[in-house]
């Protein structure tokens, strides 16, 4: 979708939330797909086209659509080991990133990082697998930017389970002290894989935590894209008049497992996630408020297919690495051995 | 336990006697884990994902059923709190036994590790005791990136004040682990991945196997000849253990005689053991799947070399080429200690 | 002092915080008299009876007499890099403790520990140097208290700079998560080394982080001992009912440099510090209350040099360590290489 | 830089000659950043007590008063949040020097420096540079007890993706320094307290001494032969090397030719240098500060046996003993290499 600074929501801008949230979920149920399609009978997690572990983030597309529709790809994302929805909606361009998924040397990464190691300097994205530590490396971000005089700002995407790690604490105290153009935005999804929040979180909410560094904090209860829209759009423009850092929580859904091949035997309201999808909600809201068509919603979703399928098609045609290169990247100058 | 007593010896120690009650290696530490907590109610399980989930590698599958949430903890992800925590109730004569899901996460919560389990006791002067087990999954060849495949036993091994125990099947994960709960001092173990027999990962033939139901010991700080020889020295640890025996009976074929050394602890290190096979052999492999360079390997080679040099007639490392581990399957490949690359090794060893 | 459940002021317990306090300046001013003796002309850290980094707490007695006066040995109390204050208030034996700073074999830890690792098993007592790395194992004791059922509960003392670090919001999360009786105490002395509290610190008080996890906060302003003893029987009676943790934040005053030999040209307000003395001030307010005489005053004074100088004397004439010893003690059975 | 001619040869390089301006090393690496914050405005220093206080031990003095606290950042207590913005900021083309203010606090901040700092650059596939310099102090002998006193250079050097410099004189920290801002890579630039030149501080005598006015470049992975010998090589680094000059001084008057080989980087290594050295003199003795097993005196064996085992007639470790540093000063000084161990190890390596 279009990057807009514009908090007013248009039927443009509510239509660009609905498209990213398909084009991510497009993207997801295809990346599902491939990482499947060679796994069977027996699932064995490193085989196959596209292997490790698999973090997906379907239910989470209206953080995703929400937020970086107040970004460019001047400003910087930092997400985690659950990157796709945030990667999208910043606009990391599909080819590249699925090659990175699929271990191609056309990736971001030429096959080193992988999934949870997606970067991207095109849109100052990145991502990590470790908890909670994607956070301050967008700290030094937002000290780049404002040091140079911009209006830019960096974003950072936690989950709810991280938002008790110790990095979270001391990178939004350090943000609030150095009043640095950061967004956070924590994810809470219920779950750190099988924790429950009431298992891993002391208080109800993190915006509650916010006030303990003197930022704002919000809570945006039931996953609702335009409620995250109206939130984001409030923190981005803060932080771009140089106001500072706040947090946004928003209150959503993880619609699959914790990853791909996590029976979620630990979850008692399985049975009834998929009632929770926000993507038919919101189609159906669009629908009903005369904003959306259904043909116009098909073409939509025709139009995200035609991208994820030519992503996917092109990591799938792309060339591995060469083996012999095991020893390149370490250093800007070759290996050190 | 037992030393092969041959070289041709093919069959693993711990390989099943017929009939007897085969296990997996995660059945192998949970079965330690619930004997003692039988017994000893200061035993308690921590960390994230031990409860229902059972351990994302199965370190502690069916505990809560049978212990119940008070005994078997699952925690926020909060490493340095909950580790500490385990510290704290150690001190006050707990034992817990704590996991780190993956070893590559010990940079949020080293200091608690390397600064207070590992040194309390010493600074104490030897009057408060930190009886403290973490146990933490390392190892790669599944793509899982960088963050997520390493080994890492070196960095923990040269810190002082902390036992680092390394098993590779299931009767010494059973019998170590036994030895780490009842230790003293605080004990990283540390289990590869490709050790335990999980049923979504490419399983080891070997990763399931005899245990005996009774609790017993294997004591740390012996290496294990997992198999004997007389050509040459391959000093291992781990998954490796089973590449480097898949290897030494191929060779063995074209009269090719190797030893294999299961290290099983890297603190304390079995330095005798060491020496006794590369005196015997003169050539010394060493096959290591954490990173090559200031770690286990250069201190295999420091070993021998300082007892004496002359006992080396040629020296090999087969281990991570200082690269962080790659995604892309080809690559990774091209930097683990594949069984390709130790067969290499051991026919250029034989060439000198 | 007796160690003492009832928050009553009684004036018994007005002249026991009182002379804990002096007993802590005496000893203060006595291990910074040994530690310079031998450093002059020129200083030289590693010189002399007493080496190494000395981070002293003169100013902050009133934390320590206060919070410790609802302590017993059974209790546990973990502190920091300057530990002398709240160690002699929590009844760590002065003999051995002075030995350890000394570096002796008749010492805490037979020398090996120093002045920042004083652990003693009789009073569950212990410190660490590293920043905020105390507070996890505090919560550990908790937990093992609770666990046996008995009311015993652990303190954990931090300063305010430390409560930027990970560790710090960790601790209090889970320590409410679990409810387990321990109780925060921020020493807020303005100072961590040489960066103010704004250079450090987002928010006015830790207080209000304190709400972040659910736990009740209260900031004790003006280094009151006796609003400390006020806050702590109720933090500590709050832990001992199985209710959970407490925070009290102290704003207590660092009188001399963060350790011996800083100069604290850092510091403006340096040339009034010595104004603000907790000591003298209680000690007025008791003798106007009529709960003091001069004579009595004296009497503190004169005993707590007796004890003071009797650990002193008794450090200083213990034998040092067998160098030959030097491989003891990392292991509970010996050494492993 | 200038290797010595001549095993009679007492000065080191680095000693001024007459009338040359002398500095610390302290002095020095303050030269050195300042030289390239003036040409330099993406260059900022950030960490604990760097600003007026001018860094615990004088890495920054004066630099807040010379560019103002907007490039000179005094931060919270709150190592993983700077190091990580470091890293950020390099990221989008800034070039952090950041200080930790001792390497022993590794363990609260060790996620963003060996997981992020060192792995984006390789993660990304060469297409994020991350130009940060991490510089930390190191070392002990003062009495600062087991948390305070550690080198752990080997801990850093295990890890890939970043450089370890370690300097032992004023001219090799200018240069270094000037090099390790240079680089478009990751440094860790650990600087031992014994070799600043404190006021307040036992000096070395060499911790003062001529140091060029203008910028210049010490190469990063060149040893250095801070003496020339021909019957021993003791490879060292950072103070290890002042203790070796002298017991080297002592020991030629009874006909003993030590060459002193100042490693100055542990990443990238001089493995070529060390073969070299051994190749002429057959004995072996590495003096590190760090601990002894699995780290920098193992790596440096390793390699002199990797590449020809023959090599080596004797072979020794001064190190510490894989203990935790201890308080009292009779026992630090026991586990420390010292004068004392090493004469003894000379003698010892002398005798075979
Ligand atoms: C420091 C660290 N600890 C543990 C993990 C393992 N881990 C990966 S994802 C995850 C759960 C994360 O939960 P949350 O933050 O809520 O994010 P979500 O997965 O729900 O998106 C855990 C424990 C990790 N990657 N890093
Ligand atoms: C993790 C870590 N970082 C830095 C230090 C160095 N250090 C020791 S004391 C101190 C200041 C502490 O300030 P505060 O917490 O306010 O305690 P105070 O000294 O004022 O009592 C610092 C930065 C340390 N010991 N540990
Ligand atoms: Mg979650
Ligand atoms: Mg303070």
């Amino acid at each position: 979708m279009t990057p807009t600074h514009s908090q007013a929501l248009t039927d443009d801008i509510r239509r660009g939330l609905l498209d990213t949230m398909v084009l991510i979920r497009t993207y997801e149920e295809a990346i599902r797909r491939e990482y499947y399609a060679d796994k069977q009978p027996a699932f064995d997690i490193g085989a196959g086209l596209v292997p490790g572990e698999m973090h997906l983030s379907a239910g989470q597309e209206p953080v995703a659509a929400g937020v970086c529709a107040h970004l460019t790809g001047d400003d910087a994302l930092t997400a985690t080991h659950r990157p796709h929805h945030v990667a999208i909606a910043h606009g990391v361009a599909l080819r590249p990133m699925t090659a990175e998924i699929f271990g191609r040397e056309t990736g971001l990464g030429h096959g080193r990082g992988g999934h949870m190691h997606l970067f991207d300097p095109a849109t100052h994205f990145s991502c990590s697998g470790i908890i909670a530590e994607g956070l301050p490396p967008a700290l030094g971000q937002a000290f780049a930017f404002s040091r140079r005089g911009s209006d830019r700002v960096a974003v950072a995407v936690t989950g709810e389970g991280a938002a008790n790690q110790g990095a979270f604490h001391e990178s939004l105290n350090l943000a609030a002290l150095w009043k640095l153009p950061v967004v956070f935005v924590v994810e809470d999804n219920d779950w750190g894989i099988s924790v429950p929040r009431s298992g891993s979180t002391s208080v109800a909410s993190n915006a509650l935590r916010a006030a303990g560094y003197g930022m704002p904090g919000v809570r945006v209860e039931d996953n609702s894209v335009e409620a995250v829209y109206a939130a984001a759009g409030e923190a981005v423009a803060r932080a771009r008049a140089g106001e500072g850092p706040s947090l946004i929580e928003v209150h959503t859904l993880r619609l699959w497992g914790h990853f791909e091949g996590d029976a979620e035997g630990y979850r008692p309201e399985l049975a009834t996630v998929a009632e929770h999808d926000p993507i038919p909600r919101y189609r159906d809201t669009l629908l009903a408020a005369g904003i959306l068509t259904t043909e116009s919603y098909e073409a939509m979703q025709a139009s995200a297919v035609t991208k994820v399928e030519d992503a996917i098609d092109f990591a799938r045609n792309s060339a591995t690495p060469d083996p012999l290169g095991h020893l390149g990247y370490v250093f800007s100058e070759g290996a050190h051995t | 336990m037992t030393d092969a007593s041959s070289p041709r010896r093919l069959a693993l120690p711990t390989e099943p006697a017929a009939g007897s009650r085969r296990l997996s290696t995660a059945k192998a530490m949970q079965e330690a884990i619930a004997q003692r907590m039988d017994r000893d109610d200061s035993v308690f399980v921590m960390g994230e994902d031990v409860g229902p989930y059972g351990g994302i590698f199965s370190s502690t599958s069916g505990l809560i059923e049978r212990f119940g949430p008070d005994r078997i903890l699952d925690t926020p992800i909060s490493e340095t709190a909950f580790i500490g925590l385990g510290i704290g109730a150690a001190v006050e004569g707990m034992r817990p036994i704590v996991e780190l899901m993956f070893a590559d996460f010990f940079g949020v919560c080293m200091d608690q590790i390397y600064n207070h389990m590992a040194k309390i006791h010493y600074e104490s002067g030897g009057n408060v005791r930190v009886p403290m087990v973490l146990m933490t999954a390392t190892g790669g060849g599944y793509s899982d990136g960088a963050q997520h495949s390493q080994c890492l036993w070196g960095t923990f091994a040269h810190l002082p004040g902390m036992k680092v125990v390394v098993p590779s099947n299931p009767y010494d994960a059973k019998g170590l682990m036994t030895s780490a709960i009842e230790t003293d001092d605080p004990v990283i173990f540390m289990f590869h991945k490709g050790i335990m027999g999980l049923g979504w990962m490419k399983k080891n033939r070997r990763s399931v196997a005899a245990v005996p139901e009774e609790e017993y010991l294997v004591p740390i700080g012996k290496a294990r000849i997992a198999r004997a020889g007389t050509d040459v020295t391959i000093v291992t640890l781990a998954l490796s253990v089973h590449h480097s025996l898949d290897v030494a009976e191929k060779l063995e074929a074209e009269g090719i005689s190797v030893e294999v050394l299961d290290l099983r602890s890297l603190v304390p290190l079995d330095r005798e053991a060491i020496v006794r096979s590369v005196a015997k052999t003169g050539r010394l492999i060493v096959v290591d799947e954490d990173y090559q360079s200031f770690g286990l390997s250069g201190e295999v080679i420091a070993a021998v070399a300082e007892h004496d040099p002359t006992l080396l007639r040629s020296v090999t490392r087969v281990a991570v080429p200082d690269v962080p581990i790659p995604y892309a399957h080809q690559l990774e490949y091209a930097v683990l200690p594949t069984p390709a690359r130790i067969e290499a090794a051991v026919r250029d060893a034989m060439a000198t």
